[in-house]
C-alpha cells in the first residue's frame, strides 16, 4: 500500500496538521511516511498545503505532482489541485465555501460540507478533523485508534481535552463520507 | 538502544546535535533553517551544552572558529545568503585545521531569491566559496534519517581530521518530516585536544591558532600539508548510493533530495522497460570520482539532475573525462523536478539509446 | 460641541479586521463583520451613524483602507461625478 | 465582537445608500495619499508596519518629492515595501539597507534617500552599517521599525526583546545574563555628532501616529537642508509573533515596550549637543 | 590622445578609473591593494568621483550594490579575505544585475595567510563564491598596461549585459610598475538607465533593484534569464592569448602573471628546442573552451600552471574532455613559481613526449 | 644625540664591569615577566603595542593565571601577539576578535579570557561584534588599542582619526564633513549595561603605564569575579604612519588625542549606572 | 631625599633606538649610541651614573628589554654564582 | 639588451628607489621596463629588495630568479641573493658593514665602500646612488642624464635641491667602479 495526498486550504484551517497527524498514526503502525509541507510565506494567512506519503514500502521521492488523494480545504486551493489526483483518485474538497465545484469525471469526488458540520459541533477548528474522518472512510489506512494517537502527538498537550470532541468530528465525516457515496 | 520517531529534518538534525555530545551550537536565524537554532534553545539546556543567538552570521562563524580552537565539539546552520557571510571565517577555519561542523539548508539563489529548496551552493561549498585552496569534507543527506546520522558522522570526521565537515542540506529536508532513528546519548567532550587553546600548562608550549604565515614559504608548506590532507580525505572518505546500477543502461547522477526523485524516475522508467539506474555521490567533497569512471565504462550515457544551474555536472565530466555524454538537467530558484519531468528529459536526451 | 456629521468608506475587500480602528474611534461606531471577505477575514463595518469624521480609525489603519468624509459648513458643491459615485457606492457595498 | 450592537450590515448599507450620503470629494477629509499604491499589503492583520508606510507615503505625497526620493526596504517583513510605496526603491541585503542607502545618496547627492528597516535588520546583523552611517552623519533619514522581534522568520528573539519576553530563540523567556540586556540603539544613535535628528515614535494612537508623521516630515526636510542624518525610531507591534491579538498586541506594547523604549526626542536640532 | 608613464599597477588601476569616468568607488583597506583606495582619495577630486572609505568590506559592498542600482558606474576593489566577505552582496549584485566592476587583488590563502602574490581565487571569482547560480564575467590581467584597459573594458562589459564583471588580479601586478599608455579623459555619466533608481518621474512606472521573488517559478524564470544571458556572454566575449602556439607540440596554460612567466618558460624551452606554446585565457568567465579543446587536436600535451593548488586546471581539462593528457603544476601561499621551475616541470611531466 | 654627554660606551661598559655592580637578582627591581617571551617584537620602535603587550604579561604573571589564560589576538600590527605572549592565543579574523573570545569563554567559562583588538578592527569592520558582545556582557575583557589610524596596512583613516588628520586615505586631513567625525566608540559602551568596567588609558608615561596596568589587572579581577564585561582602551601612538619619531607621536599623542579622548574611567561598579 | 643607588641592564641588540626610556629617564642617565646593532638600530645607554632605579625606563620601554636594579639598604647576600654573573655582563657588553 | 637587477638590503637604505629610478631613465630612453618590490612586512623595518628589467624588447616575466646583476646593500641580502647572480653575471655589494665577503669566482664582483663615501658627502642618505653609479659604470645601459631624469621622478619636488648631491654620488660610484676595477 502506498497513499499519497496531498491537503491544501488557508493558513489555520489545519492544513499541516492533517498530514501531520497521518504520518505520526503511520508510524504508529510501522509504517513509512513522510510530510511535505509547502513551507513560506504563504504561510501567513495565505494558502499552505502538504504533501503526506504512507506506505508498507520505503519512500523514495517525498515530492510528488501526482496524487492517490487530493483534499482541498476552499477554493484556490481546489482550483489549483484538481488536476493533480491521478486518475481513479480521489478529490475531497470542504463544499461550504465553494463556487466551483470540480469538473473531473475520471476520478471519485467527496464533497464534505465540513463547516456547516462543525459549526454544529460548537467548534470551527474541527472542520479538518471531519474531512480526516471522511477520508479515512474512504481510504482505511489507518486504524482509529491510531489516528487518536496521532491526533494527542500533534495537538498540544494543553489541548488534549478536546480530543474527544475530535474523535466526534472524525467520525461525524465518515459517516458524512458514508453519506455522500450513497 | 535507539528511538524512533516522526521529525522535521531540520529538528532531527539539532537533535542528532545534542545526542552527539555538542558542546556549542553559534548561529543567526533564516529561513528554512531556523528550527535548528529554535529547537536548540529549547532543549540543549539537556546537556548543558553552549547555544548562542549571535549578532549575525558573520559573528557566528568566527564564535564557531573561536570556540572550536578549544576542541570542543562545534557547530553552526544557515541558509545560502548567510552561509556567503561565512565564507571569510571558513576560509581561516580550514586553514587553521579547526574540526567543526556547518550546515547549510541551502534556499533558491542568488541573491535574496526564494526560501523554496534548491541545491545551488553546490560550488561555493566543494570548491571553496571563500578565498584560497581549501576544501570542507561534505556531506548531502537525502533523507531526515540521515541528517541525523551525518551530524554523528560529520563530528567524526571533523576530528578526524582536523577539518571543518559542512552538510549540504536543503529546504525541502529541512522541512520535511520522516521517520528517524536516534541514537542515544553520547557524553560531551571532556578530554582537551591537545593542539586546543584552553589555558597553556607548564607541561607544554603554548598553543596557537592562527591561519596566517607571512613568509610565502611557510604559508606554501601549510598549503602542501592541506592538500596532502585532502589527498588522504579523498583516499578515504568517499561515500555514495548505488540504485540499480548493476543492470542500467543510463544512469542519473544526483545528490540530495533529487537522488530521491531520480529513484522515482527510475522505477517509472524501469516500468517503461528503460534500464536506468541512480548514482548518488553522499560525499561530495570527497567526490566519488573513480567510481563514476568506472561506472562510465558500463552505460551509455549519464544524466546528472540537480536543482541549480549545472554544478555538480562538472565534477562528473571530469570524473567521466570523455568517455561517454553526460546530460544535465536542472531546475533552478526554487523549483524541484518530479520524476515524471526526469523521465521525460531522460527519455529526449538519450532518444537515440533508448531501445 | 456642535455635532459634526461624517462618514467613512471602507475597502472591505482588503479588511483584515484587526479591529484597530474599532478601538480608535470614540464614537464606538464600528464594529466587525459576521461574514467574511473572499480572503478569509471578518471585515470592519460602521454600524452606528454617529461618526464625526473625526479621522481616528484611519489614522489607525494598518492596510490604509479608510477614507473619512465630514460635512462642511459651506454651500454644496455639485456632488462629484456620477461615475465617481457609483464607483464608491459600488466598492463599499458589494467587494 | 458584541452582538447586540452588530446590525446586518448589508441592510445597513442599503440603509446608508438611502440616505444623502455625505461621501463627497469635498467632504473628504482623509484617504490613503496617491504615494501609497493598492497593492494590498501582505502584513498580518494589526500589523504596525502598514500604518508606518502609509505615513512615508503621507509625507513623500504632501512634500511633493515622489519624483525625488529613492527608498530602501530591507530584508525583514517590510522586504517588499517596494510592492506597496510608489516609488523608486532599493532591496537591500539583511541589516545594509543603510550601506546602500549611503551610496545612493552619495551619488545622488540632491535626491531624498531614506532607509526602512526592522529590529533585527538594524539592531543585530546590521549594526555596524547603523553606526557608521549614522556616525558618518549621512544627509539621509533611517526609519527603525522596533518590535522586538524577528518578525518574517518566525518570531526569534531579537537585540531589542524585553527582559524575559519569549520568542521561538527565547523559549523560556529573555534571559539578559545570557542573552544581554535589551539594546537602545536609539540612544547610542542619538549620540553621535553626525545625527541631527533622533526621535521614538510609535503608531498605536491616533496622536502617535500623528507625531510619527510628524516626525518623518522632520526626516525629509533636514535631508533638505542637508542638515546630516535623522534617525526616526517606530515601536511597533508584531501580533502574529507576539501571539496576540493585535488589540492585546498594542495594549502590551503600550505598557512593556514604551516603558522600556519611552517616546519622545532624543535629539532635536536646539538641543543638539545633548 | 594617450600618456605614457610609469606606474605601479595599483594605482594604474585607480588612475584608470578616474579617466574611465567612474562615478564612485567604495572600499576598505587591505594589503596588496590599498593604494587603489589611497591614490582615488588623492586624485579622485579631478572628477568628482565620489570616494568612500567604508566601515568594512560587507558594507562596500553593499554599497557598490547601492549606487550600481542608479546606474552609475560604480566599483570597489579588495583581496582575498575582503573578496570573501563579499559574497553575499556580489550574489544580490548579480541577481539584480547591476553593472558594476570589481577588483580582486589576491593574495596567498586560505585564512589571513600571507600578502604574497596568489591565483587562489579563481574559483572564487569563476564559479561563484557566493550563493546560488551567478556568474561574474572576469577578467585576467597580466600587464600594468591591462590593469588600466581592462577597467575601461570591465565598465563597459558591466553595462552592456547589467552585470558585474571582476578584474582578478594578483599582489605582484597590483604592486610592480611598468610602462603604461593611458587613454584620454572620459565622462562621467550624466544619463540615466531607464532601470535605475534615480527618483521616478510621473513618466514612468516605478524602478525597484531586488533580488528577492518569493515564488519559486518566478525566482525560476529570473534564472533562467541569467543563464541565457550568460550563454550569449560567452558566445561573445571570450578573451584569450595565443604565444607561440602555431607550431607548438606542448602547451603551457595559464593566465595573469603567471602566463608571463610561462612565456619566458616557454622562451627557455624553445632555447633547449622544446617546441612549447603558452596560451592565456584572458576572461576566465566566459571560458575559453572551445578554444581550448580545439588546440588540445593540435598538441601532444598540456601544462596548465597556477599560483594555487588547482583551479583553472578543472575548467582547462573540462575544455579538453579527455582528448590528451592534462597536467599542473601549482605554487601556493604566496610563491611565484620560476621560469627554470616551469621548464623543469614540464619537462618531467611530458618526458616521453618531448623529442 | 647631544655630542657633550656621549661617551664611548664600551668604555663606559668596561668601568661599569670595573666598578663592583649592584645588578645582582637581589636587586632587581624591575624586569619583563616570564609570560612575555624572548622573542623580538616586530613593531617599529616606540609603538605603544610593546608596552601594551607587557602589561598584559606583567598582570597575568602576576595574578598567576598564565595557566588559565586565553587571548585573541586581532588582524592588525599585533597580529602577532601570539609570538610574544605566552599563553595560549588565537588568531582572529579582522574585527572577529570579540566574537572568537565569547566563543571561548562560552565553552570554557572558568578560563580568562580576553581580546586585544586596534582601533580598525574594533570599531570600524568589528563595530557589531564590539557592541553585542559588550551588550551581552560576555564575561570577558576587551583591550582595545586606539593610534587613530590603521597602522599593519600603512596608515589609512581609522573611525578614531582625528579631525583633519592626514593619512593615506585621507591625504587633505579628516574632512568630517564627509567622513563622519571620530567614534568615540568606548563612551558608547560604556553606556550597555552589559559592560562593568569601561575605562581609558594610556601608555606613554611611567605613570599612565602603571594606571593601565592597574586597568588590566581589573579587568581580569572582575572577570574572576563573573562581572561581565570590561573594556580597557588604551590611545596609543603609530610614530610610522603619523610620521613622526617616537618622541613627537608621543607629544602629539598627548595634545590631540588626550584632548579628544580624555583619559579616566568611564564606568567603574560603584558608578554603574552612570 | 636620600640618594638611591641604581642600576639598569638592557638587552641591547633588541633595542630600537626609540629614545622614550631616555624621556622618561629623571636623571637624564640615559643616552643613544652611536653605533648600530646588528639590527641597525643606534641602541640605548646609560652615560651618567645616577641612576636611581626608579624603573621610568623600564615601563615605558616597549620592547621590555630593560631590568632595573636597585640596591637594598639590608645586608648583601653573597653576590649570584658566577655563570650568572658573567652572563649578566657578557650580555650587556656584547650581544 | 636586457638586464635583469636585483637590489636587496635593509628598509630606508633606498633600496626600492634604485630599481625605480632604473626603470623611469629607462623609460626615457623608450626602453621596456618592469619594476617588482618585494612587499610586505619585511618592509617595516626588515629587509627589502626589488628586481628591476630594463630591455629593448617586451618583458615577458617580471619575476625571475637569476639575475645580471645583484646588488646587495647589507649582509643578509648578500647571503641570501649571492647565488643568484647569474655566471658570468655581476656582484655589486655595500662593503662597510659586510663581515662575510661573497666566495663566488665565476661572477664579477664589485665591493663599494658607499656609506663610507657617502658620510664623506655629509649625507648618509646618497649611499644608494654612489652604488647606482658604480652599477652603471660596470653597465652602462642608460645615459646619465636620464638617471637624473629618473632621480627627479622619484624624489619628492620639496626634495629636489638635493639633486646634485645625488648627482655628486653617482659620479663619486663611478670613480670607485672604476678604481676597484683597476
Ligand atoms: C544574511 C541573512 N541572514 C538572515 C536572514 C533571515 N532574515 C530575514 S528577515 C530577518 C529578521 C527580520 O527581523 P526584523 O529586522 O526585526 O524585521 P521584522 O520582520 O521584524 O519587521 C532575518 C534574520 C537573511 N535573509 N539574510
Ligand atoms: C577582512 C579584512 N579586511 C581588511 C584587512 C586588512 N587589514 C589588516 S589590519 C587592518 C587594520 C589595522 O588597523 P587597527 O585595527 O587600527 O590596528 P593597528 O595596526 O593600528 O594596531 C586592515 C584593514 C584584513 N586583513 N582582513
Ligand atoms: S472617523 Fe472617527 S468617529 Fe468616524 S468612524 Fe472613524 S474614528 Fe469613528
Ligand atoms: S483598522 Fe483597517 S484593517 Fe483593521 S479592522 Fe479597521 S479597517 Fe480593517
Ligand atoms: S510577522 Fe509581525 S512584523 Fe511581520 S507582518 Fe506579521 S505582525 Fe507584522
Ligand atoms: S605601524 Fe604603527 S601601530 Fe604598527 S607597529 Fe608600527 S608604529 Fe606600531
Ligand atoms: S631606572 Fe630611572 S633613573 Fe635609572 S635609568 Fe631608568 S629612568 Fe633613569
Ligand atoms: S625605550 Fe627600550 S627600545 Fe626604546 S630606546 Fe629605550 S631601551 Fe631602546
Ligand atoms: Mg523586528
Ligand atoms: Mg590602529
Amino acid at each position: 500500500m502506498t497513499e499519497e495526498i496531498i491537503i491544501a486550504g488557508f493558513g489555520g484551517q489545519g492544513v499541516l496538521s492533517m498530514g501531520q497527524i497521518l504520518c505520526y498514526s503511520g508510524v504508529m503502525e510501522n509504517k513509512e511516511v513522510s510530510w511535505m509541507p509547502s513551507y513560506g510565506p504563504e504561510m501567513r494567512g495565505g494558502t499552505a498545503n502538504c504533501m503526506a506519503i504512507i506506505s508498507d514500502t520505503k519512500i523514495s521521492s517525498p515530492i510528488i505532482n501526482k496524487f492517490d488523494t487530493v483534499i482541498a480545504l476552499n477554493q484556490p486551493s481546489l482550483d489549483k489541485f484538481e488536476q493533480a489526483v491521478k486518475p481513479g483518485g480521489l478529490l475531497i474538497y470542504e463544499a461550504s465555501t465553494i463556487v466551483n465545484p470540480p469538473t473531473r469525471n475520471d476520478i471519485e469526488i467527496l464533497a464534505i460540507e465540513a463547516s456547516n458540520e462543525a459549526a454544529k459541533l460548537k467548534n470551527s477548528k474541527v472542520m479538518n478533523m471531519i474531512i480526516l474522518g471522511a477520508f479515512l472512510k474512504k481510504k482505511p489506512i489507518i486504524e482509529l485508534d491510531n489516528i487518536i494517537e496521532g491526533i494527542k502527538k500533534v495537538l498540544p498537550e494543553r489541548y488534549h481535552h478536546l480530543i474527544p470532541l475530535n474523535k466526534e468530528a472524525l467520525q461525524k465525516g465518515m459517516e458524512l463520507a458514508e453519506m455522500v457515496k450513497a | 538502544m535507539s528511538e524512533t520517531k516522526l521529525m522535521k529534518g531540520n529538528e532531527a538534525l539539532a537533535e542528532a546535535a545534542i545526542l552527539a555530545g555538542c558542546d556549542a551550537y553559534f548561529g543567526y536565524p533564516i529561513t528554512p533553517q531556523s528550527e535548528v537554532l529554535e529547537y536548540l534553545a529549547n532543549y540543549a539546556h539537556r546537556t548543558g551544552m553552549v547555544v548562542l543567538q549571535a549578532e549575525s552570521e558573520v559573528a557566528a562563524i568566527n564564535m564557531v572558529y573561536g570556540a572550536a580552537g578549544t576542541g570542543k565539539q562545534i557547530m553552526t546552520s544557515s541558509s545560502s545568503p548567510g552561509m556567503s557571510l561565512m565564507q571569510e571565517g571558513i576560509s581561516y577555519i580550514a586553514c587553521a585545521e579547526l574540526p567543526c561542523l556547518l550546515v547549510n539548508v541551502v534556499r533558491g539563489g542568488p541573491g535574496l531569491g526564494t526560501i523554496q529548496p534548491s541545491q545551488g551552493d553546490y560550488f561555493q561549498s566543494v570548491k571553496g566559496g571563500g578565498h584560497g585552496d581549501y576544501k570542507l569534507i561534505v556531506l548531502a543527506p537525502s533523507t531526515v534519517q540521515e541528517m541525523v546520522d551525518f551530524v554523528r558522522e560529520g563530528f567524526a570526521l571533523a576530528f578526524k581530521y582536523k577539518n571543518p565537515v559542512l552538510i549540504l542540506t536543503d529546504g525541502a529536508l529541512g522541512q520535511m518530516m520522516e521517520k528517524v532513528d536516534l541514537f542515544p546519548q553520547m557524553e560531551r567532550k571532556t578530554v582537551f585536544e591537545d593542539w586546543a587553546t584552553v589555558g597553556k600548562p607548564k607541561t607544554r608550549e603554548r598553543n596557537v591558532i592562527t591561519s596566517l604565515n607571512i613568509k610565502a614559504d611557510e604559508m606554501e608548506k601549510i598549503n602542501i600539508h592541506l592538500q596532502a590532507k585532502y589527498k588522504v580525505i579523498e583516499e578515504n572518505e568517499i561515500r555514495y548510493e548505488e540504485y540499480m546500477c548493476d543492470d542500467a543502461e543510463i544512469l542519473l547522477v544526483g545528490f540530495g533530495l533529487v537522488a530521491r526523485i531520480c529513484k522515482k524516475a527510475a522505477q517509472l522508467a524501469r516500468e517503461k522497460g528503460i534500464k536506468v539506474g541512480v548514482f548518488r555521490p553522499i560525499s561530495l567533497f570527497p567526490f566519488p570520482t573513480a567510481k563514476i569512471n568506472e561506472l562510465a565504462g558500463k552505460v551509455k550515457g549519464i544524466m546528472d539532475v540537480e536543482m541549480n544551474a549545472g554544478q555538480m555536472v562538472e565534477d562528473v565530466r571530469l570524473a567521466v573525462n570523455g568517455k561517454i555524454p553526460v546530460e544535465f538537467h536542472g531546475r533552478m530558484g526554487g523549483v524541484v523536478p518530479s520524476p515524471e519531468e526526469i523521465l521525460q528529459k531522460l527519455e529526449e536526451k538519450f532518444v537515440g539509446e533508448i531501445a | 460641541m456642535a455635532k459634526v456629521k461624517g462618514d467613512i468608506v471602507i475597502d472591505i475587500e482588503k479588511c483584515k479586521g484587526c479591529e484597530l480602528c474599532i478601538a480608535a474611534c470614540p464614537q464606538d461606531s464600528l464594529e466587525l463583520s459576521r461574514k467574511l471577505n473572499t480572503k478569509g477575514y471578518q471585515y470592519m463595518v460602521r454600524i452606528e451613524d454617529n461618526c464625526t469624521g473625526c479621522t481616528n480609525c484611519a489614522l489607525v489603519c494598518p492596510e490604509g483602507i479608510i477614507k473619512v468624509y465630514r460635512q462642511t459648513t459651506k454651500k454644496k458643491e455639485p456632488v462629484a461625478t456620477i461615475s465617481n459615485l457609483t464607483g464608491d457606492i459600488t466598492v463599499t457595498v458589494n467587494s | 465582537m458584541s452582538e447586540k450592537t452588530l446590525v446586518n450590515e448589508e441592510q445597513h448599507f442599503e440603509d446608508m445608500i438611502a440616505e444623502e450620503s455625505i461621501c463627497t470629494t469635498e467632504n473628504l477629509v482623509y484617504e490613503k495619499p496617491d504615494t501609497l499604491l493598492d497593492t494590498p499589503m501582505h502584513y498580518c492583520p494589526g500589523c504596525g508596519h502598514g500604518v508606518a508606510h502609509r505615513l512615508i507615503a503621507e509625507v513623500i505625497s504632501e512634500l511633493g518629492i515622489q519624483e525625488e526620493t529613492i527608498g530602501v526596504a530591507p530584508v525583514g517583513c517590510s522586504v517588499f515595501a517596494y510592492n506597496y510605496l510608489n516609488i523608486d526603491m532599493s532591496e537591500a541585503a539583511h541589516g545594509r539597507a543603510s550601506a546602500v542607502a549611503t551610496a545612493i545618496k552619495r551619488v545622488l547627492p540632491e535626491k531624498y534617500v531614506f532607509s526602512y528597516q526592522g529590529d533585527g535588520d538594524l539592531a543585530a546583523i546590521g549594526t555596524g552599517e547603523t553606526i557608521h552611517t549614522c556616525n558618518r552623519g549621512e544627509n539621509l533619514l533611517i526609519i527603525f521599525i522596533n518590535n522586538g522581534i524577528y518578525g518574517m522568520t518566525g518570531g526569534q528573539m531579537a537585540p531589542t526583546t524585553l527582559p524575559g519576553m519569549k520568542s521561538t530563540t527565547s523559549p523560556f523567556g529573555r534571559d539578559v545574563s545570557t542573552m544581554g540586556s535589551p539594546l537602545k540603539i536609539t540612544e547610542l544613535i542619538a549620540q553621535l555628532p553626525g545625527v541631527y535628528y533622533c526621535t521614538r515614535t510609535a503608531v498605536n494612537s491616533p496622536a502617535n501616529v500623528r507625531r510619527a508623521k510628524k516626525a518623518i516630515q522632520k526626516g525629509f526636510e533636514y535631508q533638505k537642508l542637508k542638515k546630516g542624518l535623522s534617525f526616526v525610531e517606530i515601536v511597533s507591534n508584531c501580533p502574529s509573533n507576539w501571539k496576540m491579538t493585535p488589540l492585546e498586541a498594542n495594549k502590551w506594547m503600550e505598557e512593556q515596550m514604551f516603558a522600556f523604549y519611552p517616546l519622545g526626542d532624543l535629539k532635536v536640532p536646539n538641543d543638539k549637543e545633548k
